[in-house]
């Protein structure tokens, strides 16, 4: 390439990757890599796309069960819901962009957990969103706050999916690290669900959506990097969300898949184009040719580094059967989305880049997989702590007005207050299906299109789907198996409660520097105890996300495994909601 | 009855009002896509809420400009009647079928709850189940719907009896209390003149079935299908 | 050629967006601040190089789409 | 004193509005428009007489309220 500049160590290092890392990508490339492929290895071997910190531990989580279609490793989670449908589901974090920009951070969020879940063929019924914020005393909470919650409800209310629960929590240990966790529950028939393994050599690869701009250019390696002073300077990278784009594109991809002519189809989401093609080819075991030059670009002067790392929004890439290209183009065109044909598939397991004719790139797609850097970083477990000693805790007085003292004090408090002024702003009744909204009980439950009695289910009624979002991090700091433990629990607790049979588990795994041996053991400890609860329970993880180095100049969060769960209820006719109906009702305290 | 949903790019409550419809009528309202000049003979056209060109530049503005409303201003003159919810509402006064104009909520927030609405009148095509006064509870799910027209206009409104429906407090009190959004006069929807098109921000298409939101929205239904089946 | 377009609330129309936006920069440590109006401005790049024509048209596009001219008024700019 | 403020997006930063309003000039009839940036436009009353500080002090509102910095440039005009 013309002006390629010479590798030096300094680019090495701004790509994020180790010198004992750039050693092995000169091993598998045999040469000295292109700026282009430099990025791509930055990319894949960040710790957002490789998983490398947290790899090891994420195998022991349990993940099967006779209902479970698809574990981990595809966009989302799989599970049959009876009826021949399936429920598919997955939650992701959007946690260092909403902090930079809360807007736009939390609303590509949400636009990000859509695409990963619409691109498995189902159409979303329902969203959760988990937040973290720092102390409400913090001036930057506020504004953090309205940016997040406004943002969230302008991505989900413009796709016209109900944003039907969540939770809310504060705490100062996230002034510099807010969490911002989205979660997409979608339906689909269970024979007509979409994988990303591209099949068929010779096949057409097709991009399309949303124009490529210059937005979140290091976006993935950002996000796998603590904060400092300088992150400010990361700016102008910001992607901004077009909902308006998202929902034509989900109207798009629905109708095309309704037809067969897609083999494969994979969205850009971190990494764009470079974490797509690689999954979809390397998933498939085959080559690929890319021509960058064909990428539909919306600004002038962009280059193939750009190309491949740019994060816009919206944008989706696919295989199809051979011959199809002109049919799958009139339904994008009739939603006023790009369509182009950008490169086909070859047997090379190859990875060829192409700029007007010239070869940019060209890197070996197994070893890159393959050979990514893993780590089992040490860790230390955070001991149980001592028993506290319930004589020394001062007992609140026991007088008619010290409990009316202390109930205040706990409504008062932001963690417990009423977060309707939150979930007001989410339209959490359109389709037309809420059964249980915020508030009304401890799990929201959405009734399932398309399995009324006509269409052959069971049950005498409406089969709703239940979901919940937990944690409590205090608990997990204090003792992370524990906490671990007890937030599936809860989880299994809420779906239970609403009359629905918990079925499986999404997770977002929120923590500080994995390279702090303690942190690390917070994370282990974590997943031990999520597994040993998931498993008592019958309770499979399928999907979930790892968002790591949340940390501000040295200072980690709470370490913050959320839950997601999803369960199913025959009749929605059978279900309880928390409200007290009627004056006169018994209360009854049961469990231990 | 025969009725039509239009759909432009970015319509998303099409799928609530149809399901509202066939639940009612028995019978699957056909959906029209925006760029169609022409369809099939109806006897109700329905614009529907969502965020039509993603709510750019004004709610409704490009909508209101494209093929398929041309005809339906067509149709409505010659007296056919129009339903235009929340967006759909905004794209109707945007088109000129109604007066006046949806401004962003006073709050400036996106809002989603239940609200009280007070039945102006029971003489309409779509009101005609319901009585005068009578209050009921439907959700609102919208960022502008902050009614306003001028003085002149405001009067004409009052005088000729074309304001539908007003946001209350439960007990039927029409006072800042119920009001969602800042609308002028507590105003939730109007009609035209004749009474054959109503714009209204409300959603009665979520409120049809007993466990999904309470069954108060289906009055408009049933009395729509009344008066034109 | 490019159009640079502004578009405002008339007068008496409410402006629930500038009034908000003059109580937070009041809040904020702003007393000096009186009435705020918020309204649009629209460049657009034009492919016509006759001052006047681009003038009509782009009065035109203000009338169809730009502006509801029923609660707000536009004025143009040209430049280049 | 009158201040008078545009907030437009940084270049490079995707403008969903303006792409929109774009191809809807497009449909309309309007080919010749080529892109469109849609951004804010502002005005503020002042109870203050000196440019200079009346200056200084609305560069301030910009940054911490009127413009997202993030993605946001703004330009700031006195009158009267
Ligand atoms: N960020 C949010 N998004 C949507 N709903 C939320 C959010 N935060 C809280 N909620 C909803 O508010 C209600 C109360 O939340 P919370 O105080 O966490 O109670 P609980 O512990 O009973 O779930 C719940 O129904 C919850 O789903």
């Amino acid at each position: 390439m013309p002006n390629e500049p010479a590798i030096t160590p300094q680019i090495v290092a701004e790509h994020g990757l180790a010198p004992d890392e750039y050693e092995r990508l000169l091993k598998i490339m045999g040469r000295e890599p292109t700026m282009v492929e430099l990025g791509i290895f930055s990319a894949m071997w960040s710790e957002h796309c490789s998983y490398k910190s947290s790899k090891v531990w994420l195998k022991k989580l349990p993940t099967k069960a006779p209902w479970v279609i698809q574990g981990p490793g595809e966009n989302a989670g799989v599970i049959d819901i009876g009826d021949g449908q399936a429920a598919i589901f997955k939650m992701e974090s959007h946690n260092h962009p909403s902090y930079i920009e809360p807007y736009q951070g939390a609303a590509t969020g949400v636009g990000g957990i859509l695409r990963d879940v619409f691109t498995m063929g189902a159409r979303p019924v329902a969203n959760l969103n988990a937040l973290r914020f720092g102390d409400p005393k913090n001036p930057r909470t506020r504004h953090l706050v309205s940016g997040v919650v406004a943002g969230i409800a302008g991505y989900g209310n413009c796709m016209g999916i109900p944003t039907v629960g969540g939770e809310t929590n504060f705490h100062a240990a996230y002034n510099g690290n807010i969490l911002v966790n989205a979660m997409t529950v979608g339906v689909a028939p269970t024979d007509k669900i979409f994988y990303a393994a591209a099949t068929g050599v010779g096949n057409p690869m097709v991009y399309v959506g949303s124009k490529t701009g210059r937005d979140g250019i290091h976006g993935a390696t950002m996000s796998s990097t603590e904060f400092n002073e300088d992150s400010e300077s990361k700016r102008p990278t910001v992607q901004v969300g077009d909902p308006f784009v998202e929902k034509l594109l989900l109207e798009a991809c629905l109708e095309l898949m309704a037809t067969d002519a897609i083999i494969a189809i994979q969205d850009m989401g971190a990494a764009g184009l470079t974490s797509s093609s690689f999954e979809m080819a390397a998933k498939g075991g085959l080559g690929l040719v890319m021509e960058l030059d064909k990428v539909p670009m919306r600004e002038t002067g962009m280059n193939p580094y750009e190309l491949m790392l740019s994060e816009s929004q919206e944008r989706m890439l696919m295989v199809l059967k051979p011959g199809r290209e002109d049919e799958a183009r009139k339904i994008f065109e009739k939603w006023e989305l790009d369509f182009a044909v950008i490169g086909h598939l070859t047997d090379t397991e190859r990875m060829v880049l192409t700029w007007h004719g010239d070869v940019v790139g060209n890197i070996p797609i197994p070893p890159l997989v393959t050979e990514a850097p893993m780590y089992e970083r040490p860790w230390t477990l955070t001991p149980l702590p001592a028993e506290l000693d319930a004589a020394k805790v001062p007992a609140p007085g026991n007088s008619p007005a010290d409990w009316q003292a202390s109930l205040v004090a706990l409504m008062s408090s932001p963690d417990l207050a009423s977060k309707a002024w939150i979930w007001h702003q989410y339209d959490h009744l359109i389709m037309g299906n809420t059964a249980i909204r915020p508030q009304g009980g401890d799990a929201a439950l959405v009734r399932v299109p398309g399995a009324s009695k006509a269409a052959g289910h069971k049950g005498a009624g409406h089969k709703g789907l239940a979901m919940t979002s937990d944690c409590t991090p205090r608990y997990v700091q204090a003792h992370p198996e524990t906490g671990g433990r007890q937030a599936v629990a809860e989880a299994w607790r809420n779906i239970t409660a609403v009359g629905a049979r918990p079925l499986a588990v999404t997770d977002n795994m929120n923590f500080g520097n994995p390279q702090k041996p303690e942190i690390m053991g917070q994370f282990a400890g974590a997943i031990m105890g999520m597994a040993e609860a998931c498993t008592a329970l019958d309770f499979p993880v399928v999907s979930g996300n790892v968002s790591l180095y949340n940390e501000t100049e040295g200072r980690p969060i709470l370490p913050t495994p959320t839950i997601g769960a999803v369960g199913v209820i025959d009749d929605i006719a059978t279900s309880v909601g928390s409200r007290l109906v009627k004056a006169g009702l018994a209360l009854v305290l049961i469990g231990d | 009855m025969k009725s039509a949903i239009l759909v432009f790019p970015g319509s998303n409550r099409e799928g609530d009002v149809a399901q509202a419809l066939e639940l009612v009528t028995g019978r699957r309202p056909s959906l029209v896509w925006h760029g169609d000049g022409d369809f099939e003979k109806v006897d109700l056209i329905v614009v529907p809420g969502g965020f039509s060109y993603g709510d750019y530049l004004r709610c409704g503005a490009m909508a209101a400009q494209s093929p398929v409303m041309a005809e339906v201003k067509k149709r409505a003159a010659q007296g056919v009647p129009v339903l235009g919810i929340c967006n759909g509402f905004q794209i109707v006064t945007e088109a000129g079928l109604l007066p006046g104009t949806l401004m962003r909520n006073s709050h400036l927030k996106f809002v989603c709850a239940d609200v009280h609405l007070k039945v102006e009148t029971s003489q309409s095509l779509f009101t005609n189940r319901y009585q005068a006064g009578q209050v009921i509870k439907v959700p609102v799910a919208h960022a502008e719907g902050n009614y306003f027209a001028d003085p002149d206009t405001m009067k004409k409104l009052e005088d000729r009896g074309q304001i539908a429906f007003r946001y209350c407090a439960p007990d039927g009190t029409v006072d800042g209390r119920g009001n969602p959004n800042g609308s002028s006069s507590n105003i939730a929807g109007v009609f035209n003149e004749t009474k054959t098109v109503l714009g209204l921000m409300p959603h009665p298409e979520n409120a049809v079935e007993p466990m999904f939101g309470g069954t108060d929205g289906r009055g408009l239904f049933e009395g729509m299908v009344e008066a034109l089946s | 050629m490019k159009a640079r377009v502004h578009v405002t609330l008339k007068n008496g129309v409410l402006d629930p967006q500038g009034k908000a936006i003059g109580h937070s920069l009041n809040r904020l440590g702003f007393p000096e601040v009186g009435d705020v109006r918020q309204g649009k401005f629209i460049e657009l790049e034009l492919a016509e190089t006759d001052q006047a024509k681009a003038k009509a048209r782009v009065e035109d596009m203000c009338k169809k789409l730009l502006a509801n001219t029923v609660i707000e008024n536009y004025s143009i700019e040209l430049v280049g």
